[in-house]
């Protein structure tokens, strides 16, 4: 496991290996051996984006998504992480709640939107349900998964030195022992929110889906892309940025 | 089948309060199909420097968990009867492979036993650092565990208990991975501190003559399923372990731990009794 | 001969579920494979793409497909006028329970009065930009009424089903629909008010057509006319016995989940509006493509007919 | 931690738990708490449930739903892992691919919804595809991650006994310690899957999905809670058959 | 800075051909900022029994994986010539805290070095069986090893090293958690394997008198950053570690281990010299 020691070699690489994903599209494009109608070239993105860029609607769009993103994020994160971590570490609530979680667990988010559409109607409300709801699941598991993890050990020694009692193993042990699972769930589920923003936007809600559903039916497959790309970049700067606190907080982790 | 050899003519603090008394304690992982120990009695009283002697194996580690409260026992009774003083915990331990937490500092860990005690964060840090100063690892106080060498570990596991300042000292081989040096000046700070507070210690160590330095009670677990072998006092300080008594003594506990049968006391030291 | 056939749930694409019922395709050697769509534009991706040979869905998204260099042609009309703007709610308030046709005052009063009273413009829901309904719930607006679509009402364009699903629920003001949607609102939502009818949208609107992909291609030779034959006969089974095709287009729209009388109301209220000829339409589709090049949905506008081959159709209805 | 001794206690507070959401459920119907638009009463599932098989949609739905399922799961999760080990265990190939992962990875599946009616049309394959997609990155970055996560000393023991080349690593160390974290990764794929299922499912490919939107075009709200009880029934079930061959392969983790 | 004490008076198997030569190591976790180890040079030669003794946290352990080729020194070279020979391997390592696989049972742990020897499933089978035998854990082979005491855990992994019959072996303090009986009895295998192979052993201990007992030649870590502070060869056997120059030689060891001067040697005995 040497890891790539120098600092330069890793960006390097990737940079190298996108250079050649990109150059391989736009060469079959351009020598015609895949058909123009099914892939734009990597040659016209940045022409549609531009144009994007100055109707307005590039903005628009990300900032409509961004208000259903991070309200449905939170709002799933923060409960998932908490019933999880409960969960975890209270037999009895586990127990009580083991059928309804089987139950509702494995009820994908995309299928509460007819409910979403009948709760919330079809604005932030309703996107923001669907986008909670899986976020949730997602943080639930991670939380719980990770403090069922935690090895028992660790609550001998908290045990041991006075700290026996559910809140101080909660505080000295079960936090900071899951969170790195915790974390982890927290960013599965950054991830996983764009896919239910997409979801939740596809019927309608305005924002990026919307925007790309109508860029794929009127066949401008170039726009598709551009947003596609566009979720990516969202993705990869809510990611550094969760990265970030992530290395603040685990540190010990080396 | 529960002989014991005991010898009790030169039982030192049995005149203090009873801090733990274990009855007829069985532990088993499966459920009663096997035991890992078996009528298992045992008294120690405020102030006893108490060595757990055995092979490797047998139910040593074990022992220290069900008094410490960590396992329940599948028979039998604990109680535990530690006085409560401010500032301090009743019972602490030192695990047998230190189990730092990986997540806080050196410094963080030792202070661990110390948080919930109405301590300032001041009085914690002083406190954790005087123990680490203790065990020659000041200087290390803001490492992480997984920083260190394997005697730093155990070191910084003896420091965490050592803080807590309990009235119940249980550790499991503490300074099983410590040079010769190291270790005879925990030993030495060992003895000083329990001079000067005269809390309770329950030492386990595979090594006779840590024991026969240190305790003022060696007991012999022995078996399958292990159970109390034998129950020796040690003679008042200063000890001269090349004494022929001494040596007459660790030969028999060397026996015990081995199995085999107690060659019987030498009348004028010891006495073999049943219980 | 294998055919597969994109289609959109509604009843402008009951003919092939007829010919499918009937047997009549697999009597003429065709082995039909029909591919569901949520919309017209949804159905385009695939077809620009090869992966259907077939298309029976609303004509203007064709217009897309075409300006991306597919090769297709509308070889028959299957429904025309079967679009119907409705609404509910406040925004059906005071209208009469039969549709009468609304003045363009009427209409521009109706709008501005919800978005003063709701303090937000109405909400109403379509099919994806480039859809029939789409451009001609914009077109009724801005050419028949006088009013910016933008500003009148906020469109969203989603699926079919969604659409239908969004007006029940109450999560839109209004929708532009076609059967058997309308059937069913009307006998579930006692308070829903036509805004606009067929007609009053843009007479002779044309909807569903049946287009071929690649007409000329040789292995199309083997079954355009005969699939093209037993579309027009199914398509005249369905405006004179709708009580014959019900069960078949049960089975496919309403997956056994509507009432019979349902199925057969929205034939029959459909029968009148089963046009076949295709060059009944070329006008009208002319007149929306020019409004698509206005509002900037399609680049220019080319000559409409050469989207259409009249002749298959001249051919058989001799 | 003690955890609950009995094996029984656990399944009867399971059921008291979903006795109480049931009971509320119907009572606030009853009561008229909730509008009976908004949400069907428990005690109508049953019925509809009934109609539905007899009809046969029910049976065909689920074997429609099945065959997406088990070819985008199968697919999804094999690449998703190899690849996963792989960049895992050859920083070379890690190094190359990051930028390219950077910029896929983050794209939803439904995203691809556009290019999968393009490339596959709106059948099987397209289905197939757009969940593989998702399955894909999910075991991915768990397979990832478990190799990342590996105790750096294990390679050192593995290393000591002749095992450094490697393919021997892989087979003595990378496989078993990241076994876990890998079989969590195909777990978690194995509700994410239904996710993708719903997805392709709405936009008309036949099948559960499909079921639920014609179901909510009518608000007919009964059938679509009963196709999400369908759904969570048929994880379960996969969710089950999952456990138990993970049980024999991590025995050892007690 | 780099004196050693050296005493090559009365060394064994100097004869042989070098299988292990240090030059110059250093290694530093911190790019070079701080050195654990600096200037190490050491030859071992084939059929020696080398001792290494030194306080906690000295660098030991870090000696032992740099040699062993799993940690890369930060400068200066390591050589290894062990001997090649069918079905077993040049080198093992008995690590300090025993690392098993856990998800391996007892006795494919012991099992992971017979992998690739191209023996059959039967024959590795009887190889860690025999082995298992030797540490006395014959019947815990179908184990888990979450199943065992800190002792056998330990007993493992020295099995495992064992049983593939290193040219060279390293032992990283294998008895540091056995009881004496235990210790001792592993202590006369590892003797006995040793005379009756005449490969190379390497052996970590904090614990002089099993230095004195094992060993044919001790070294000695101290410092900061550690370097060889002595070289001692120990007498022929049989040996009485009581005899007077024996004490002498433990106490010289002693000082250099606790970072005081050497005493210098009773010219009798042995020479110091500076290399
Ligand atoms: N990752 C690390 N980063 C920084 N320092 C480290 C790291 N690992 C080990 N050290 C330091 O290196 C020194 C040598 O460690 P090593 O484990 O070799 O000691 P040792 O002689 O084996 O001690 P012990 O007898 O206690 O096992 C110690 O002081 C330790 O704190
Ligand atoms: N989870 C378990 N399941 C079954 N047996 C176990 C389990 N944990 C420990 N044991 C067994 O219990 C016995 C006692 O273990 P314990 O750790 O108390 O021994 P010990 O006396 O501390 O030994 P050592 O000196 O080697 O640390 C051992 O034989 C061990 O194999
Ligand atoms: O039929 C259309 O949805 O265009
Ligand atoms: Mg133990
Ligand atoms: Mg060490």
């Amino acid at each position: 496991m040497t890891p790539i020691r120098s600092i330069w070699i890793r960006p390097l690489l990737g940079a190298l290996g996108l250079i050649v994903l990109f150059g391989t599209w736009e060469t079959s494009i351009r020598l015609g051996w895949v058909p123009s109608g099914l892939l734009p070239a990597p040659s016209s993105l940045g022409p549609a984006w531009l144009e994007e860029v100055r109707s307005g609607a590039w903005i628009q769009a990300i900032r409509d998504s961004l208000t259903h993103y991070m309200m449905g994020l939170v709002i799933g994160s923060v409960l998932g992480m908490l019933t999880g971590l409960l969960c975890g570490a209270v037999p009895l609530l586990d127990g009580l709640l083991s059928g309804v979680v089987r139950v509702l667990r494995p009820i994908p988010g995309l299928a509460w939107v007819p409910f979403a559409i009948l709760w919330f109607g079809l604005d932030t409300a309703g996107a923001t349900f669907v986008i909670a709801i899986s976020v949730f699941w997602i943080n639930f598991y991670a939380a719980y998964g990770a403090v069922q993890a935690i090895d028992p050990d660790l609550y001998e020694v908290a045990a041991s030195f006075g700290h026996g009692g559910f809140r101080a193993r909660l505080r000295t042990v079960i936090i900071p022992a899951s969170a790195p699972g915790v974390l982890a769930g927290l960013r599965t589920g950054l991830g996983q929110a764009w896919m239910s923003v997409v979801a939740a936007e596809l019927f309608g809600v305005p924002g990026i889906g919307a925007r790309m559903m109508q860029a794929s039916s009127l066949l401008a497959t170039d726009l598709v892309v551009v947003y596609m790309l566009t979720m990516a970049l969202l993705y990869a700067l809510t990611d550094t940025a969760f990265m970030l606190v992530r290395k603040r907080l685990l540190g010990w982790q080396g | 089948m529960n002989t014991v050899v005991t010898d009790k003519a030169e039982m030192v603090a049995s005149t203090g309060d009873v801090v733990v008394r274990l009855e007829n304690i069985g532990l088993s992982h499966d459920h009663g199909r096997t035991f890992i120990l078996r009528h298992v009695d045992l008294e120690i009283r405020r102030g006893e420097f108490v060595a757990v002697l055995g092979p490797s194996g047998v139910g040593k580690s074990t022992l220290l968990r069900v008094i410490m409260g960590l396992i329940r026992p599948s028979e039998g009774t604990v109680s535990l009867h530690p006085s409560p003083t401010a500032a301090h915990r009743p019972a602490a331990m030192v695990f047998q492979d230190a189990k730092l937490m990986p997540w806080r500092s050196v410094r963080r860990n030792v202070e661990l036993g110390l948080e919930g005690l109405g301590l300032t964060r001041l009085q914690r840090h002083e406190r954790a650092m005087a123990a680490l100063d203790l065990v020659g690892l000041a200087d290390m106080a803001d490492r992480w565990p997984r920083q260190l060498s394997g005697g730093q570990r155990q070191r910084v596991g003896v420091a965490r208990a050592l803080t807590v300042e309990p009235d119940l000292l249980l550790m499991d081989e503490p300074f099983g991975a410590l040079d010769a040096i190291t270790r005879g000046a925990l030993q030495d700070e060992l003895l000083r501190i329990h001079a000067r507070r005269q809390g309770t210690v329950l030492f386990v160590t595979h090594d006779l003559d840590e024991a026969l330095v240190l305790a003022d009670r060696i007991i012999i677990l022995e078996g399958h399923p292990a159970g109390l072998r034998g129950d020796f006092a040690v003679g008042a300080r200063p000890r001269d372990n090349t004494a022929p008594g001494m040596r007459a003594m660790a030969e028999r506990m060397r026996r015990l731990i081995a199995g085999e049968e107690d060659p019987g006391a030498d009348a004028a030291y010891w006495q073999a009794s049943e219980i | 001969a294998t055919v597969r056939v994109g289609y959109i749930p509604v009843i402008g694409s009951a003919p092939l579920f007829v010919m499918q019922g009937k047997n009549w395709a697999r009597d003429a050697g065709i082995d039909m494979q029909l591919v569901r769509f949520q919309s017209g534009p949804q159905a385009i991706q695939a077809l620009v793409s090869g992966k259907i040979d077939a298309y029976v869905a609303g004509v203007l998204p064709l217009l897309q497909a075409r300006a991306h260099g597919a090769d297709v042609k509308v070889v028959a009309s299957a429904a025309t006028e079967e679009l119907e703007v409705v609404s509910r709610g406040a925004l059906a308030e005071g209208l009469p329970e039969q549709p009468a046709g609304l003045s363009a005052d009427e209409v521009r009063q109706r709008f501005a009065d919800f978005t003063t009273k709701a303090g937000h413009k109405p909400k109403i829901a379509a099919q994806p930009l480039g859809s029939v309904p789409d451009t001609l719930l914009r077109y009724w607006f801005k050419v028949r009424n006088g009013l910016d679509p933008a500003q009148a009402a906020d469109i969203v364009g989603i699926d079919i089903d969604a659409a239908q699903q969004a007006f029940l629920a109450g999560a839109v003001d209004g929708a532009i629909l076609r059967e058997p949607a309308l059937t069913i609102i009307r006998h579930r939502m006692p308070g829903m008010r036509v805004l606009a009818s067929g007609h009053d949208l843009m007479p002779g609107q044309p909807g569903s057509v049946l287009a071929i992909v690649n007409e000329n291609a040789p292995d199309r030779a083997a079954w355009k006319t005969a699939f093209l034959t037993g579309f027009v006969k199914a398509t005249h089974l369905l405006a004179t016995d709708p009580e014959q095709a019900e069960p078949y287009v049960q089975q496919a729209l309403g997956g056994g989940m509507l009432p019979r009388d349902i199925i057969i109301e929205a034939l029959k209220v459909s029968a009148h509006d089963y046009v076949s000829d295709p060059a009944s339409i070329v006008d009208a589709v002319s007149r929306l493509q020019d409004f698509e090049v206005q509002s900037g949905l399609l680049r220019k506008a080319e000559p409409v007919a050469s989207l259409f081959d009249l002749e298959s159709y001249r051919q058989i209805a001799q």
